[in-house]
């Protein structure tokens, strides 16, 4: 394994939510640094991994970066394109193993709140609206195991969030299955600067390893309450050298990676849409038919 | 107490023009639900709804952009009953917003559900039942801001249940990939919740990228996801998503929609786009003039090459 | 109209189920007879309407005799194939114009039994086990109305059924609308030797019109209850001569309208099959491209 | 309280023969399910399971033929939550009827629910709810002798309400089209509730008409209408349904089985059918050689006559 000498944060993140995803998993997935991350564990670790998007499609295989949760690439190459009811019914019944969720604040119990930022107003008229649920609630609520996606600040990290969108343990120990919440709930938050995980008795979250070149002491000034740290405090992986160069093919023109969307025209796109079928699908083409995947 | 609602209307040619289906079957204070999720989002149907100049209006929605920004920044729709209201990838809801923090352009009612309590509201609504339960919702604050979702102890498992209660629009807006005169609608791509929002509407008005004749529809029965018995009128809209992408069809115009979500971010930003590609370009022909076919063929062509359908 | 001269029961039947469906109809079909009217109605004055099969298909235009419904015939050239649960769906929606029946016994407000003839024994272990609702009960509960085909014998139509499969007006008035059952309930029952239609108060059946050469005497006699008889009884309608043209097209072996399942063999059915395809893909085309159907 | 069952198997092929699979997945005092609906019935299976003795089984069916009447005559099944029982044109369910009036072979406990309701426990099993609400049933003698059929009024329109259980069977027996190696199945023609069996089982076993390939597969993913992820275990079985028919595949042998219902009348009819084309044929294989390939060549060739499908 050769580690990246030379990579961006977002290049960090994109390989830690890759590893989060085993061979074999159904994944509900978004968009961003997390569509990359699947798409990127897909590409090496996960070759039978199922993406399955909440527009309907499940199992595509997308010669080119997926721009949104009902975009073509969702149904590209899909072994499944159904409706968005029967999707979450699946989920529902079990069948997800990871969910990816994000949110604008997050709390000692990985509740998140993606719907209203109250601040001493009310949730009729808040401070600030966010666009809401969505599925995240569902995702939150019934896949196998969630990972949270969130970037650090003390004002996101707080002691209880203003509007829990999508349940993580509630109140700790068993309170989110007396609620009757039928999945696993949050196994992780990958943060910009550490990755936490949870107690499995109190169900609070921990600081199980920070990012290259973080302390633990930053990592604790960004979180409102007395964050608890493991005992065995890694550093988080970085990525390796061929994570980071599929990444940046995944996302070539660095719309997720470097923001890239406000300067694209729109002949570049249309240029970065037809190299990218021909790159990706012979990057696919070669894992699939020489690498650990049936090709059946 | 709720009985089966009357059937749609039968007929062996169901095709009238966008402006007249809206005109026949849609009315001021009616609610109102669009197919689509992200892709396939109804926009031409947006800025035709804008252009005919509709109030009081109720959306119900899962995720809505187009249909759930737009309508509240014009001031056609005053509630709504969604899981989520943004641009994705392309930017936030300015208008939905501004609605919300300032009551700019007017004050909305907002009635919050998930995405899957949505699709559940209408299914709930396509099979003629008055709620569905759901194993969602459960220990979140989404019941404690919305008093309709209800909780019960299911007498079979003892278990906790969350409900959710049907949505039965007025009118569905449903586009699709290809249907025929008498309203047989298939889609080629995901399906999003269009088969239950056309189920369980009283009015349905469907508009297809493409239309084909009944012939074609009986070749490939196993695409049929709504058929004719639901649907009032049929209308031919091709393009009827930009900017956003139509599986098989169109690839995101996500360029485009950048350059639009950035004029949205000031409240006149947004009354100058609507002057300029919704009121100014007259119909949907207009803003797609606008937009240029040679730019609408660049984004059908580039789509073929990932196509591998055999349908 | 030229009326039949020449014409057996079941053609008579067959013609008169047939007259209960309306241009435009989506029609809950089931085999036999009541099938057979459906296919007919199809070739004459209903021709589009759209039959609803229990498998799931939808719409079929099929060049030969249903003989199941989940049989080949019913998918094809099917404007659409779904699952079981969704056309049932569609049926109490309210989408489902008629609904055809059939029973072992029937009471006077239309309710049908098709599960147990108990008679002095037990549910569990009754005089005769018949085969049970299938779907039966659903297009009772739910369809815009229905038709109910039952031959008359006084053991059949009863007081009360023993066991209530297929609900009609239940104990009449308005006990169907209280029990909440949304569709519009029997609308005719169709038996061997005439029509009943329904009190529109009462909602008691009575009798509407006799067959040619049945009397009313001969109707009261079998049935155990006191029958009412419409004070304008009619004399029920014969087939055309086209109806029985075409029916008997549509069952060229006469496996509904003479039995004659049991003496066809492999050969004759095989060759059945291959005429009916030339012969009925004619006479649609015929009645599609000249007819008031519009072909699109 | 019933937490989210596990996922299916996973694995890149799980293809293996139909008695490999019935002993790795079935246990004998199982429940089990079939899907089909006059056609596509489970002829295969049902003659596998018998062949491979085994006892004590719980039958979820809508309206099981074979699966329902030959597993209750063979004493496979001693217990049965069923809409229906018997062999539509083709004849009655004499074995089912030796049960329930006279305990021959053994007797059985019957469970009855209509053909909706039965859809709408497995819709509700592939749904991880408990139950789901329905209009059927009510006022009918369905809920009279079966309790677990339960009212409620609707705690949002107060109107009258059934409920049904969910159905999950601890086996499900799928037979589809085609599949490929990994369980991704696409129908042509009618899914019956095959799609919400597949899924509310604890396991999974699909057999298909046709293996094909992945590729195959996502060529036309609208038509998959179970994913690999519901999927234990995939079989090649051609002709699985005969003497019935098999969409877009071969014709209803309606004279054979109208020969084979004559057969059933009596108990020793049926036992001798059994031990001829059950036992002495061996296999699958066996029964399709003494039924002859020359005569199994002609119903697929006369299908093909009547077939639009350009899939």
């Amino acid at each position: 394994m050769v580690y990246a000498t030379d990579y961006t944060l977002a290049e960090l993140l994109v390989a830690t939510a890759a590893r989060e995803i085993k061979d074999g998993d159904v994944v509900f997935v978004g968009v961003g640094i997390p569509g990359l991350g699947a798409g990127l564990a897909r590409l090496t670790h996960a070759p039978n991994m199922i993406m399955a998007m909440e527009c309907g499609s499940i199992g595509s295989q997308a010669y080119r970066l997926v721009l949104g949760i009902g975009d073509n690439a969702c149904v590209e190459n899909a072994i499944c394109n159904t409706s968005l009811w029967r999707l979450f019914s699946d989920q529902q019944r079990g069948y997800f193993d990871v969910g990816m969720v994000g949110g604008a604040q997050v709390d000692k119990y990985g509740n998140l709140n993606s719907t209203v930022i109250i601040d001493n107003r009310s949730y009729q008229q808040p401070k600030t609206r966010l666009p809401g649920s969505g599925g995240a609630n569902d995702i939150a609520s019934s896949a196998r195991k969630t990972i949270l996606m969130i970037n650090m600040q003390a004002r996101r990290f707080i002691e209880k969030v203003d509007y829990i969108t999508s349940p993580g343990y509630l109140d700790g120990y068993d309170a989110r299955e007396r609620a009757g919440l039928p999945g696993g709930g949050p196994a992780a938050i990958i943060t910009d600067k550490c990755i936490m995980r949870f107690c499995p008795v109190t169900k609070e979250a921990y600081v199980a390893s920070v990012h290259p070149g973080v302390t633990i002491e930053e990592v604790k000034s960004l979180v409102s309450w007395n964050l608890k740290v493991s005992p065995d405090l890694q550093k988080t992986e970085p990525p390796t050298a061929e994570q980071v160069k599929i990444t940046r093919t995944l996302d070539p023109e660095g719309i997720y990676l470097r923001g890239g969307l406000r300067n694209l025209t729109f002949d570049r796109y249309i240029e970065m849409l037809e190299n990218s079928r021909d790159v990706l699908s012979k990057a696919f083409m070669k894992k699939l038919y020489n690498g650990s995947a049936d090709r059946c | 107490m709720f009985t089966a609602p009357e059937g749609k209307r039968k007929s062996a040619d169901k095709t009238m023009t966008l402006t007249e289906a809206f005109k026949l079957f849609i009315n001021n204070g009616d609610s109102i639900a669009f197919s689509g999720m992200g892709g396939s989002q109804c926009v031409a149907h947006t800025y035709e709804l804008i252009r005919l100049g509709y109030r009081g209006m109720t959306l119900f929605g899962d995720s809505p952009c187009e249909a759930g920004d737009m309508l509240i920044g014009a001031g056609v729709v005053n509630r709504i009953e969604v899981a989520w209201c943004a641009y994705a990838v392309a930017g936030l809801g300015h208008n939905y917003r501004r609605a919300v923090e300032e009551s700019i352009p007017a004050k909305i009612e907002v009635k919050e559900y998930s995405n899957y309590t949505m699709g559940l509201r209408f299914l709930s609504g396509a099979m003629n039942l008055p709620f569905l339960p759901t194993k969602s919702l459960l220990g979140s604050d989404l019941p404690t801001y919305n008093p309709e979702i209800k909780e019960m102890e299911c007498p079979y498992t003892g278990e906790r249940l969350a409900l959710v209660p049907a949505a039965r629009p007025d009118v569905a807006v449903v586009h699709v990939s290809r249907a025929d005169k008498r309203g047989n609608c298939q889609n080629l791509g995901f399906i999003s919740n269009a088969e239950n929002i056309g189920r369980a509407a009283k009015k349905t008005i469907v508009t297809c990228e493409e239309l084909v004749s009944t012939d074609e529809i009986r070749r490939n029965a196993n695409l049929t996801f709504l058929p004719e018995y639901c649907v009032d009128a049929v209308v031919e809209v091709p393009f009827a998503s930009h900017p956003w992408n139509f599986p098989y069809a169109y690839a995101y115009d996500i360029p485009f929609h950048a350059q639009q979500m950035e004029a949205y971010r000031t409240r006149e930003g947004f009354l100058n786009w609507l002057d300029e590609w919704c009121f100014a370009a007259g119909s949907w022909d207009g803003y797609l003039r606008k937009v240029g076919w040679d730019r609408l063929f660049k984004l059908q062509q580039v789509e073929r090459r990932f196509t591998l359908s055999s349908i």
